[in-house]
């Protein structure tokens, strides 16, 4: 497709990790189908950094190469770096993205962080604990 | 690898013989039609003979056609045109809620200059309930415009039912034709609207040659001021080799229009009936019965049309979606949205456009690319998965 | 018989390099540039290498290209386009009184719409005087459209100096290229314009191609209302063939300008210094210096345009006149008259377009036929003999 | 020319009549330049027909082809069958002229009247003068 880099369409075309985790350590959910797309992450944690990321996602071809950008991106990361992972990253490495498509960028971003939060959330919870 | 065009919907392909048509007005019979010497006189014998084949394919006379340089501009032409020279008598207008951008826009331009607009809805099969045009014109109705089919789903509006309520109250009807003139039959007196917009491209003829008929002794104002062309009525220098194109286009839609039509119908309706039992989940949009012959849509449950259309083209088959995210405002289709379709399920808007071209073969090769293909993306939507989990 | 196209004002001959660049859009290319498959993106491919190509042609970026369907187009959406964005400033707009129909009737149309319209006069050259339009700009001027050059008479107006004052006021300033883009060098920056017209068919590129070059950042509302082609200014499919021609015409324009232009300047300049020699009683209307390369226009005292131009085209010599009888209105040509030349002498009105298929021979056989023709027809006019018995 | 009927173009090519008559019985001049088109009919009549009419016309192909057409109609006719020379009967022996040219069939039929109305007021005087 013309309006698309190489990249997006070999991301699009093969997407990486695509699937869900059984009993993920988070979860981050964006979107919604009524505004077009829709992303689910599934992380895995281990030493602070994601063991294994899966995501599903309902939308156009930039949203699923996105989506499968970020999570090669963010495989193997810590967390805090994870965190650092902007939509412009994804973007980049994806060699751009049309105009009107940037959102599903930021969709990309968000659904990881909100994973880690997710995660942060729950591990914070068993943090208490132990030091209850 | 094999290529199948099916977005007819979209743009035709030119036919040999209305591409031959034209290669001479690209060659020496570059002239301009209003220059007083031979070159001139060729082009304009040229245009004129074009105006009588395209006045003849919807049972107008020559003098009613008007040339435009697309549907688009003759929809503009017409909206704006009409209200604008009749604005005397009253500023409202009426049209449909699926109507084409270019009408609904041209209403909203309207709209800013002080003009009322009052919007149709439509049924579930995407069609207008000609009591409901009743119920809104008023006194200061001056227009309506409603189209003769909706390409999109495909739908046939009853233009014949509408035309009676709009002369009882002597005000204009419009019809934006483009979907149905050169494919169905069309005969302005049958429908007995008073201006109608068509498009070359639309069946087999050239882009950049669309035509506003507009009855005897409408007035109308001009979107395009200038010289004396169209009698006036569009101005500037003339696209005669599209005019020409768009003239042998008609002429052959004409004369094969009963064959044509019968082709189409067996392949579309092959893909009605054997999409939605080969993949579960699927909503047919459009009206089952008052259907454009070649159109075939779909709503695919739980996955996007953009993501659909990419990997059918990777398979060489060439399609279009209602989806938000094939158009660059991001909303999905109003026609969908329209018929009362959520927003989900139009996300998933497939639309195939068949064309003379097209073979039975090409319906097989749809139908063995395209399951795979929703199931590849089923496999990836986290609301296909939900489904199977919960239901819906 | 030989045959001698001298009319490149009204429209010139595609060369064979436009033709063939056109001819695979009319046949496997022939997708619609918004669709989402390999046949759109072929589409799309063409029509952004086409705007790239335009935008070279006059210095500006392709982002600032939008295509059109005429030089006419072009003009109504500059004119009007730029007023209805700009109103709230104010409601003042300056033309010249040269200016083409496609912006005076513009013009006109605004002043329906409650605008208000200055024209600036010309010299007997037909020349704009810069301070005539600072003395007209107003605290509510929005607007002013002055032509590049006169095609009736070839006069190059000085957009420069005129820039400077419209930008020392803040004032839009567009101006009409459509004789001089792809003829002269035309560069926007040095112009210092903010829009500029231009159209395809006169620089040996297809007809139905027009483009508005606007400044980036200027805003502008669509004539054509519609789909989101052309970045939403200018709704409609577009007529692909005709811009991939018009992209491959800017660039060979741009390629081979200067021997163009020493071509054509040769052709000219002989017949501008031999008609004067060879027949009594004509008059050179136009600047002797700031002038079209291609452009000598005369008038003929004692007869009427349309007569000689009938009589040269039966010796296969195509010319157009500014006579009012070859105007469908009837009038002879505004611009003649705003340049003081007497009604009856405008009648005689000549106007030869040398175009770069013509050669030294066409000007040589011009000079064998055109004085014999002059002479029948002053034998037969009364003015004529009027003249002979009591002179002027 | 495609606008115009072949009659015209035959009598715009080879127009008949051209040219003044020395001391005419009649003239007749209409139109002005500034208009467009002015023609001057000059004729000689004998035993109340005409016997001789020529024209000089300045205007454009329609103008001349109407000239010479309306000089053949009237020539050899009697006075009264010339003033039955209409516009339209003009046209229609050109086989017709195009919508924005039809004035110049006008002015033929009103340049010959006026050329017989310019004849009958110098006739009248002589005969007037001869019933005294
Ligand atoms: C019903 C209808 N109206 C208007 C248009 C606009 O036509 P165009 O984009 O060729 O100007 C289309 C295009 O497909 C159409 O289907
Ligand atoms: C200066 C100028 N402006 C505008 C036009 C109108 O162009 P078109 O008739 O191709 O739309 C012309 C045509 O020759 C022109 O010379």
């Amino acid at each position: 497709m013309a309006i698309y880099s190489e990249r997006v369409m070999e991301h699009f075309m093969n997407p990486r990790n695509v699937g869900e985790i059984e009993n993920p350590d988070g979860i981050g959910e964006v979107g919604n189908p009524i505004c077009g797309d829709m992303m689910t992450f599934y992380i895995k944690v281990k030493d602070n950094r994601l063991d294994d990321v899966k995501f599903k996602t309902f939308g156009c071809g930039a949203a699923i190469a996105v989506s499968s950008m970020a999570s090669e991106m963010a495989k193997g990361k810590t967390l805090d770096e994870v965190m650092k992972i902007t939509p412009e990253l994804v973007a980049d490495e994806l060699d751009g993205l049309p105009k009107q498509k940037l959102h599903c960028s930021n969709l990309g971003a968000q659904a990881l962080h909100k994973a880690i939060e997710n995660y942060r959330e729950n591990h914070k919870k068993g943090k208490d604990n132990d030091r209850e | 690898m094999k290529k199948v065009y099916l977005d007819n919907v979209s743009t035709t392909r030119l036919t040999v013989e209305v591409r031959q048509a034209m290669l001479p007005y690209f060659d020496e019979n570059f002239g301009n039609p209003s220059c007083v010497h031979e070159w001139g006189d060729i082009a304009k014998e040229g245009i004129e003979s074009a105006r009588n084949q395209v006045a003849q394919l919807i049972g107008g006379t020559a003098e009613e056609i008007i040339f435009t340089g697309s549907g688009t501009e003759s929809n503009n032409f017409a909206i704006k045109g009409l209200a604008l020279a009749h604005q005397k008598k009253g500023k409202h207008i009426i049209i449909s809620a699926i109507e084409h951008f270019s009408v609904l826009h041209s209403a909203k331009t309207l709209g800013k200059w002080g003009f009322d607009v009052s919007l149709v809805p439509v049924d579930k099969y995407g069609l207008v309930d000609p009591e409901d045009v009743r119920r809104r014109i008023r006194k200061d109705t001056i227009l309506v415009s409603i189209m003769h089919a909706n390409s999109e789903v495909g739908t046939i509006e009853p233009i014949e039912h509408i035309s009676q309520i709009t002369k009882e109250s002597e005000v204009i009807l419009h019809t934006d034709a483009i979907a149905t003139a050169g494919t169905i039959p069309v005969n302005v007196q049958k429908l007995g609207v008073d201006a109608l917009s068509l498009a070359s491209n639309q069946f087999y003829g050239p882009k950049g040659a669309g035509a506003l008929w507009l009855r005897q002794g409408v007035r109308i104002n001009p979107l395009i001021d200038g010289g004396v062309q169209e009698d006036g009525r569009r101005a500037g220098t003339e696209n005669v080799p599209a005019i020409i194109g768009s003239g042998k286009a008609a002429e052959l839609a004409y004369d094969s229009m009963t064959t044509r039509i019968e082709h189409l119908v067996n392949l579309r309706d092959r893909l009605l009936s054997e999409i939605p039992s080969t993949i579960d989940h699927v909503v047919i949009t459009g009206h089952p019965k008052h259907r454009l012959p070649g159109n075939a849509s779909f709503c695919i449950e739980f996955i996007e049309g953009e993501a659909m259309l990419m990997l059918l083209n990777s398979k060489g088959i060439a399609i279009t979606s209602g989806s938000a995210c094939t158009s660059r405002a991001l909303k999905a289709s109003h026609v969908l949205i329209a018929m009362s379709i959520p927003h989900a399920i139009a996300q998933g808007s497939l639309l195939f456009g068949f064309g003379i071209d097209n073979s039975s073969e090409d319906v097989d090769y749809v139908l063995e690319v395209l399951p795979p293909i929703v199931e590849k993306l089923r496999q990836m939507s986290p609301l296909y998965s939900k489904f199977l989990k919960r239901g819906k």
